[in-house]
């Protein structure tokens, strides 16, 4: 058992409800890291003179487990805010409770199911991280103008490779590319190859594509060793190719595409400050999720100072609209959706000492999702 | 499809089947011998991976860590063999999926403890780098290597077990193993000699394929219930059982994208269902209390 | 000579004390028969010979070495060998097979070669059934036929200098029961010395050169075969002939 | 005359050989009576305990679901997570769709557990031991694929039925006879409830006619049809029972968690499960039930630790080399030596035995 | 003559190339004991195997009672009124003497009803009276809470039998009865035999030639598959060839 009793006045509490074992645990650990950095290091464990305190239970990749941890936090230990989960599904879970009960602030820092906010959407979700539609539409128009007009789109067979896949195929061929075909691979693949020989026959001048974590190494790794990367251009969301997994996918990823919200190679002060404190601390680069995680205590920050307190209400109207200081670069929570508006990044996989890196070719400004009829 | 495409899938099936070999024929010997249904037995896979994985990290030689790494994993089996699944000889063997179950669940934590979660994998050797031309189309070099690696180790296993009584004493152990050690045969040494080659070759595969795949903690949970399929199909204990299920359960994941994209994911226990219904006791396997 | 001696041995199952202070002796080139009613002990004492079912107390000699502690592999390797009651043939296994579990095995050092062995090609000149079976699954030959491999079986592989049968006549028709006799003695002549557990009294004893009587665990009494054969008391007393 | 004398002679009427002597049933009875008042307590202390205690309570019956069939009549069955979801999801959408009235949810939730398990029972009984083991993990597997995949929904033509990975959420609590069952005391009360009159039904089937087939059954399969029975078709009904109550489960499960996911038909339930019944010791039936408790206490205690998991492991593996007939078997061997002394002697034999084992 | 209890037409059963039991035609008459000798590896067990339905013949057919019971299950033969108790001994050694037997008793009387499933064994009056009665005939009374894998081999033996009289047959096959047992018990079992046959009809597969001249109303002697002989035992056993096929030198 945690500890028990409810925070005093003089606390703010954060709950986080991540993985902390199984395939997703380094993405929680990241999280986690990046809260810290904010708040224990920089803010010396104090948000306006209320000692910041945590406590964490393990999902693993369970909604179920999810949603009652989320009770758990919600109703015995009186949490202030929310922060996780990884998995769409698991966000899924705990967002029935955390509406019903309005007693918390949830920083979504890192769920992107656009389904969050078009199903009953709460006022209490804020999403700290990015949502489906961000992470793969936007990219479409600048395949059609660079690279080629007609694409294959390639994912793992889950709702959420599904939603990339489907959010992206509208946007490209509403600006005028055609997709050719679309191969779907059962999540947790590790031999790709009968499906990349669809993708090949497929003819396409590109792929499109949704995979993350172990399925994006396999992915990559087996596109490029079977001479892929020679016969078509791979683009993707960007967990294809985050930093992540992009050590383990080497030179196999050379040259390839990718749209990501945070690139820990960009150029700009706001960024440069924020991995040298990572790196300092954790030794060891920043990547996306540490950037949500970071954000997240951003969030908490700003939200308890303007509102003088930990009241829920009052967070939340502090939230909306709300700008925040991000190594990303723009970020806003819309106040309609409390998704994030902000600057996207397209990147492209160059050599660097001893690997290889992202190299952000462009930057998209404040981009903003449809608000799927939310309206809060 | 064309010529071309079929005799690549083709041979895309037979490489995935016979690499499949490495991690079921360890299954299958000591299940077959033992009756130790090992859950562990991905978890060895996973750690062949990681010590490849820090073995070329250390010295910068593939080859050392293609060496090295199964040898530290079959030391490791011998280990848990000896402390562990000894002392539960004789007892309902029904106990040892608790056991494996216990060790599975350890070394996935203690894995991610060492090496942390994140998604690594192992370089691939400059030598065994590129596509070889086979006319029709071209392979990537490094995976005929494992095909070759693979079929060596296949053949030479079957040689050697029918050159020796090594089968023969497996199936009576897994029988009666009192009266196999009482004709003369210490059947405890023969234990412990099956159980660290089998780790030993799953060792082995988990080197070659944490350099054609990622590495993670995931990689033993995704294994396991793959090789166990296959052994079933092919029948718990048969040798020739593991190699042919391996085989077909290759072919079923090299054709399956092609003909039935939509049920990838089900053929696997579709194959398994259909083969048990028709076989109660796979392809080659003696039906359990018979 | 003595070629096996047991002395003051102490059984156990779990809980259960199985052999009293067991002790018995048995010389060089004898037939030496123990006998006894059920449930007396008499498989609990091979047992403990083969180090099955290792003896808690006592010593037990194979021509002077003590062998109490060794696995029963050690044992057979140093010249003991047992045909189990119930015969234990590996029934998945071929009648080959079956025989060539046995005769991989190579003798220890210690094994001196006073005992002899069968080549698996005598087992199939002299076992005409077995010969024709050789293919066949251990498990779906009838008893009788299981019982002769069990025999067959203990016959092959390192030299046996003692011979431990436990009830070989069981199941067999008559006549093959005269074949068996034979046979354990064509055996004893060979050079195998032979300790002869049975059911059977009448034939054990006329086998026998000497005779162990078991009750509950104890050695009740030893004497010559041919003395016991003709006491009709002890017979009816021991072993509930009548 | 005390309680425990009433007691005692209520319940241990019948002869020693029933399945759950008068013993262990008195101490079930006080086990009984504790988890009954540990709810106003747990309430005044720490109302979450009640939550843990409610989840231990459903594993609890999911885990008699198990030994019924496995420990009892020797059906090692790895696809029970099949039944348990298949329950969970028919409440869900039952739920959601046409009713909170426990009354309706939970014997639908029975009726479609038990009607799955007869299917994937019918298909694999002609299987034995490890193979009708790995026929129901085909089965199950199956399931989830088709599941996780909304197949229903396809074939229908409808947007979502299971949801796929996304599950279904927000399930709202039962109602039993109008009265809303969401908080964490009344639910509480239902699961135990439920859990206890299971282990009453189950007692009584183990002790029946039919109870008596099964375990002839598991001793030796092939006699029984020697004398005359059916052996195929009690092998049925009893999986057929076993999924009911694995479906009852499930539809505890649903609206605890307010949600039904693809979790719940994992292989990894069907695993967890076994793991609770061999650790708890199989065929006692209640100790699977403490099999269950023991498991989701450490998995809630440990969970707050980084990389838990490898303490977990360690305890299973102790467990099972030291303590062979698991839970059930150390509480037997202190219950029939208290004394502490003989206890430790005991664990010291333990520990030669495993000592002379290895290193023999 | 009227219909015989038990009529074997033809039976013949290969496996592969072994012809264990090769066109057997035998009739068993009601109320008789019928003796089956013959080597080891005669096909005698396997005779068994195809009457109760163990294995499938074949070729020719069974009748009991002028109905073909050759296609049927196990436990429809049993139910119809044959049973049989096994050369090696085949029972649930972890359940008691008395549970054993009332299996049996109950596998006659209870079916697979709600009732079976919701009542109480021991409420079963009637099966636990029929289960007792078959135990003090077989005189194992007083072990009849005894496990049945603890007993000594001879009550083991006995219990054997037990369990197929429970089932209440009109025709008892048996086994070896007598193998591994001391030359008391065997006398035992051979007055139990005497004692059975009373009332119902037995077919005996024996090595023990004292048991079988003293039980047996008629012998039939099967070599290599074949029905070699059938007739009372004191023409059989002067029989030349039976003597040089079986008995060796036991003929004293
Ligand atoms: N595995 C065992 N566990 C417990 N007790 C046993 C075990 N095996 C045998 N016993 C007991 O040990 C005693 C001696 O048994 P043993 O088998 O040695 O007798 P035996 O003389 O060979 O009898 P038989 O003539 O029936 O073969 C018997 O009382 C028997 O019940
Ligand atoms: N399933 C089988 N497959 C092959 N051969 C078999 C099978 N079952 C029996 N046999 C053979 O058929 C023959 C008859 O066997 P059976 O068991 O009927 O003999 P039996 O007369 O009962 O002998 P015993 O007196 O030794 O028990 C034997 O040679 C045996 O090896
Ligand atoms: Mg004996
Ligand atoms: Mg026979």
């Amino acid at each position: 058992f945690g500890s028990a009793g409810s925070s005093g006045s003089d606390s703010v509490k954060i709950g986080f409800v991540l993985p902390f074992s199984g395939t997703y645990s380094f993405l929680g650990e990241s999280i986690v890291n990046g809260v810290k950095l904010r708040l224990d290091e920089q803010l010396d464990g104090e948000i306006d003179g209320r000692t910041v305190e945590y406590v964490r239970k393990d999902t693993g990749a369970d909604p179920a487990t999810g949603a009652s941890i989320t009770q758990e936090f919600l109703q015995s230990e009186n949490v202030d805010f929310i922060v996780g989960p990884v998995s769409s599904a698991v966000a899924g879970a705990m967002k029935p409770e955390i509406a019903s009960s309005g007693s918390a602030i949830w920083l979504n820092a890192n769920a992107g199911n656009f389904k969050l906010v078009q199903d009953n959407c709460t006022k209490y979700h804020f999403r700290t991280s990015f949502n489906t539609w961000q992470t793969s539409a936007p990219l479409a128009s600048y395949i059609n103008d660079n690279i080629a007009d007609n694409v294959v789109l390639s994912y793992a067979n889950y709702t959420f490779g599904q939603q990339s896949k489907n959010l992206f195929r509208e946007e490209f061929e509403k600006v005028g590319g055609s997709v050719v075909d679309e191969i779907g691979a059962p999540l947790g693949t590790s031999d790709y190859s009968s499906f990349l020989q669809e993708i090949e026959n497929s003819g396409a001048d590109a792929v499109f594509s949704f995979f993350a974590g172990s399925d994006a190494v396999n992915y990559i790794k087996q596109f490029s060793s079977f001479g892929l990367n020679e016969k078509m251009t791979q683009t993707g969301s960007g967990f294809l190719l985050s930093a992540d997994t992009l050590q383990a996918q080497g030179t196999a990823a050379l040259g390839m595409y990718s749209l990501l919200h945070y690139t820990p190679t960009k150029q700009t002060d706001r960024n440069q400050a924020f991995v040298d404190a990572y790196s300092s601390q954790y030794d060891t680069t920043p990547n996306v999720y540490a950037c949500q995680g970071y954000d997240s205590a951003l969030a908490a920050e700003l939200a308890v100072t303007e509102a003088g307190g930990t009241e829920t209400d009052p967070m939340v109207s502090s939230l909306a609209g709300a700008e925040l200081d991000s190594p990303r670069g723009y970020f806003k929570f819309k106040s309609s959706t409390h998704d994030p508006v902000m600057d996207m990044d397209i990147r492209q996989v160059v050599e660097a000492d001893g690997g290889v890196q992202n190299e952000v070719v462009e930057t998209l400004t404040q981009v903003e999702g449809p608000t799927w009829g939310c309206n809060l | 499809m064309a010529i071309e495409g079929i005799a690549k899938t083709a041979l895309l099936g037979v490489e995935m089947g016979m690499t499949l070999v490495l991690v079921t024929v360890g299954l299958t010997l000591i299940f077959g011998m033992m009756d130790v249904i090992n859950f562990a037995h991905g978890s060895l896979y996973m750690l062949g991976a990681y010590f490849g994985l820090t073995v070329v990290t250390v010295t910068g030689n593939w080859w050392a860590a293609l060496l090295v790494a199964p040898l530290l994993v079959g030391l490791l089996g011998g280990l848990i063999e000896y402390l562990s699944i000894r002392p539960l000889y004789g007892r309902n063997p029904l106990y040892h999926i608790l056991l494996t179950f216990g060790f599975a669940i350890m070394l996935h934590g203690l894995v991610t403890e060492i090496w942390g979660g994140q998604v690594q994998n192992i370089a691939t050797p400059s030598l065994l780098e590129g596509s070889v031309d086979l006319v029709l189309f071209s392979y990537p070099l490094f995976r005929l290597f494992l095909l070759g690696v693979s079929i060596a180790v296949t053949a030479a296993l079957w040689v050697a077990m029918r050159r020796s009584d090594f089968g023969i004493v497996m199936r009576a152990s897994a029988h009666d193993s009192e009266m196999v050690d009482a004709l003369g045969t210490d059947v405890k040494r023969v234990f412990t000699a099956v159980f660290v080659l089998g780790s030993i070759l799953a060792g082995l595969a988990g080197v070659l394929l944490g350099t054609s795949r990622a590495v993670d903690p995931g990689m033993a949970a995704s294994i396991i219930i793959q090789a166990f399929a296959i052994v079933v199909i092919g029948g718990l204990g048969s040798y020739r059982g593991a190699v042919v299920g391996a085989f077909v359960v290759g072919m079923l994941n090299a054709f399956g994208p092609t003909f039935a994209p939509q049920f990838t994911d089900a053929l696997l226990y579709l194959l398994m269902a259909a083969v048990l219904l028709v076989k109660p006791a796979g392809l080659f396997g003696t039906p359990e209390g018979a | 000579m003595t070629v096996l001696d047991i002395d003051d041995v102490d059984t156990y199952y779990g809980p259960s004390h199985v052999l009293h202070d067991v002790s018995l002796r048995v010389e060089r080139d004898e037939i030496v028969a123990l006998i006894g009613r059920n449930g007396a002990g008499k498989t609990t004492t091979l047992r403990s010979i083969m180090g099955v079912t290792p003896p808690k107390d006592g010593a037990i000699r194979l021509h002077g070495d003590d062998v109490h502690g060794l696995s029963p592999n050690e044992i057979r390797r140093r010249g003991i060998s047992w045909t189990p009651e119930d015969r234990r043939v590996f029934p998945d296994l071929t009648v080959a097979e079956n025989l060539q579990i046995a005769s991989r095995v190579t003798a220890d050092p210690s094994n001196a070669g006073h005992g002899t062995s069968f080549t698996v090609d005598e087992i199939y000149d002299s076992f005409e059934r077995l010969d024709e079976r050789r293919d066949q699954r251990a498990g779906t030959m009838s008893g009788g036929e299981q019982q002769m491999l069990a025999i067959a079986r203990s016959l092959v592989g390192p030299p046996v200098e003692v011979l431990a049968l436990d009830e070989p006549s069981e199941g067999l028709a008559p006549q093959i029961v005269d074949d068996v006799r034979a046979m354990i003695e064509e055996l004893n002549e060979r050079g195998m010395t032979i300790l002869l557990v049975e059911q059977n009294a009448h034939l054990a004893l006329e086998l026998a050169d000497r005779a162990y009587v078991l009750e509950t665990g104890h050695i009740e009494l030893t004497a010559p075969a041919t003395e016991l054969l003709n006491d009709q008391d002890v017979l009816e007393t021991y072993l509930g002939v009548r | 005359m005390s309680v425990k004398d009433i007691v005692g002679r209520h319940f241990s009427a019948r002869q020693q050989t029933d399945v759950l002597s008068g013993r262990v049933r008195v101490g079930l009875f006080v086990a009984g009576v504790v988890a009954v008042l540990f709810a106003p307590f747990a309430q005044a202390v720490h109302p979450f305990w009640m939550d843990l205690a409610t989840h231990m309570f459903i594993f609890a019956l999911f885990a008699l679901s198990l030994d019924f069939v496995f420990g009892y009549a020797g059906l090692l069955s790895f696809g029970h997570a099949a039944m348990f979801g298949a329950g969970g999801y028919a409440t869900a959408l039952l739920i959601q769709n046409a009713t909170t009235s426990a009354l309706v949810v939970l014997p639908m939730a029975v009726l479609v557990g038990a009607a799955v398990a007869a299917l994937i029972g019918w298909l694999s009984v002609s299987a034995r031991g490890i193979y009708f083991a790995m026929l129901t993990l085909a089965f199950a597997q199956l399931f989830y694929t088709v599941v996780f995949n909304d197949i229903p929904a396809m074939l229908l033509g409808l947007e979502a039925v299971t949801n796929g990975d996304n599950g279904l959420v927000g399930i709202t609590a039962l109602t039993l006879f109008g009265v809303d069952t969401g908080s964490l005391m009344a639910y509480y009360y239902l699961s135990l409830a439920m859990l206890g009159g299971m282990l009453a039904l189950v007692t009584r089937l183990a002790n029946s006619p039919f109870g008596r087939v099964m375990q002839a059954i598991r001793e030796n399969e092939d006699r029984v049809a020697f004398i005359g029975y059916d052996v195929d078709r009690y092998k049925i009904v009893a999986f057929t029972i076993s999924g009911g109550m694995a479906g009852l489960a499930g539809g505890l499960w649903v609206p605890f968690n307010s949600t039904a996911t693809t979790a719940m038909l994992h292989w990894t339930t069907s695993g967890e499960l076994i793991v609770m019944t061999l650790l708890g010791g199989m065929g006692t039936l209640w100790g699977p039930i403490a099999g269950a408790f023991l498991v989701v206490f450490l998995e809630d205690s440990l969970s707050a630790i980084g990389n838990w998991e490898i303490y977990l492991g360690i305890v299973y593996i102790v467990i099972v080399i030291f303590a062979p007939r698991g839970l059930a078997g150390i509480f037997r061997t202190v219950r029939s030596n208290p004394d502490p002394r003989v206890l430790l002697s005991k664990a010291r034999s333990a520990l030669a035995t495993y000592r002379e084992k290895v290193f023999s | 003559m009227a219909t015989p209890l038990l009529a074997l037409d033809s039976v013949t059963k290969e496996f592969g190339s072994i012809r264990a039991v090769d066109e057997v035609t035998l009739d068993i008459p009601e109320s008789e004991v019928t003796a089956v000798i013959g080597p080891n590896g005669a096909g005698k067990t396997t005779l068994f195997n195809l009457i109760t339905g163990r294995y499938e013949l074949t070729d020719g057919q069974i009748e009991l009672r002028g109905e073909r019971i050759d296609q049927l299950e196990p436990q429809d033969i049993v139910q119809q009124g044959l049973a049989r108790s096994f050369q090696i001994t085949n029972f649930f050694p972890d359940l008691t003497a008395l549970e054993n037997v009332r299996l049996a008793a109950q596998a006659q009387r209870t079916g697979l009803t709600p009732g079976a499933l919701l009542q109480h064994y021991d409420d079963q009056s009637e099966t636990r009276e029929a289960a007792r009665d078959v135990l003090k005939r077989l005189d194992l009374l007083d072990i009849a809470e005894e496990q049945a894998g603890s007993l000594a081999h001879g009550q083991q033996r006995h219990l054997e039998i037990g369990i197929a009289l429970a089932c209440d047959p009109d025709l008892l096959v048996m086994d070896e009865p007598t193998a591994g047992m001391s030359p008391d018990e065997t006398v035992e079992t051979r007055e139990l035999v005497e004692d059975l046959a009373e009332d119902i009809t037995i077919v005996i597969i024996e090595h023990d030639m004292d048991v079988v001249m003293r039980v047996a109303d008629r012998l039939a002697v099967i070599e290599n598959g074949s029905l070699l002989t059938v007739g009372p035992p004191s023409v059989v056993r002067e029989d030349e060839r039976v003597q040089q096929a079986y008995l060796g030198g036991e003929t004293a």
